[in-house]
């Protein structure tokens, strides 16, 4: 089964308290997403873009062996 | 050498020594007639009585370079610039320090005063930075960009 | 204190470290989240083949300082500023030197930098000042803004 | 009769060689352009505005004494 690298950061790191963790088994983004909320229900309400591979992605994305999935809390740069 | 990924993350805040040497750098390219500069400085604002001290910030750093280095080379397009540099902190900045700077040259000023402007709007929207606002050792908050 | 006329000429070039410590001293002032920045440098332009070395500013001083009081005075009625910085040079300043330092304060950045922009723009149109390129011992040129 | 200060800059001193200088006997800024004109033809197709003790005027106007007139080129700093 292929393994998905996740990464957190900002409060989405607080919410889950993991900064990077592997989930295996899962095949999209929108799989992911249910699969994580249910592991850390929090989740539910916080704003987030998800970037695959460092782009960020619009709609449901297919993972393969190797992908980093990145949540992203809104950003506050500047 | 637009096309090459570029570091722009500086451990701490910003010293206006910095921002003098750049400046200087570029006396010796005599065609530049204009340069456009943005800081951005930490603000001590009230939050419910208390004020904000500093800033840590974090950033996917890959991302945030990788995004840097699209929109420096969508702006080289767009605008007749000599030189862009773009430098932001990572990590802790107090309040009254500089975070963010953002400089621009061109040989008339349009074209550096109008890429600065969309460099500053476009890093805030895109670039995966986060600032954590330190009120006292138990009480920060995650900031939010308008 | 915005009211009061305030000299803006240096007499030749302005210094990068003079920038510096103008940014310095704002770092006491923690309601200020941005800071833009407008510098104008002396181009070494091609005249019929030679070069600009360097451009002679000479000013209307008291109707310069009036003049860039009044617009200051506009401008802080306009946007929400802190802070407004003008210097523009007298005299000799070589290619690659800066001659226009413009620099505006504010909470949040859109009123510093669209405040600054309008403020060169300002400057350009109405204040009395004149350049004068000077490309050899015996040839010069005066200057017309665009 | 009033006495006018006339102050130069610029292309214009360069024109007429006079940096500051006083003329007597005249009343408005016209009557002043036509007489300027007639000591210096350079001066005929010199860009310029004229500012009367500091202000720049866009009519014929009124001189005293002791107005100071300023000759101005089109301005270049920056």
């Amino acid at each position: 089964m292929s393994k998905i690298k996740i990464i957190t950061f900002g409060v989405i790191t607080d919410k889950i308290n993991e900064k990077e963790f592997v989930v295996e088994g899962i095949n999209d983004t929108d799989s992911l997403m249910i699969y994580l909320i249910k592991q850390y229900p929090s989740l539910i309400d916080a704003k987030m873009s998800i970037a695959v591979n460092k782009n960020i992605i619009e709609q449901n994305t297919a993972l393969s062996e190797n992908s980093e999935v990145a949540l992203l809390p809104p950003f506050s740069g500047g | 050498m637009q096309n090459k990924i570029k570091n722009i993350f500086i451990e701490g805040p910003i010293s206006p020594s910095k921002i003098a040497d750049a400046i200087s750098k570029h006396q010796q390219q005599t065609e530049i007639g204009a340069h456009s500069i943005f800081l951005g400085q930490v603000r001590a604002d009230s939050k419910d009585g208390e004020q904000v001290k500093a800033i840590e910030y974090t950033a996917y750093n890959d991302m945030a370079l990788t995004t840097a280095s699209k929109i420096r080379e969508e702006l080289f397009a767009k605008y007749e610039l000599t030189c862009m540099h773009i430098y932001h902190s990572l990590g802790y900045v107090s309040a009254g320090e500089i975070s963010l700077f953002v400089f621009t040259s061109s040989k008339h000023r349009k074209a550096a005063i109008d890429a600065c402007e969309e460099l500053v709007e476009r890093l805030k929207k895109e670039i995966p930075i986060w600032g954590k606002e330190i009120v006292s050792e138990t009480k920060s908050l995650w900031k939010e960009n308008q």
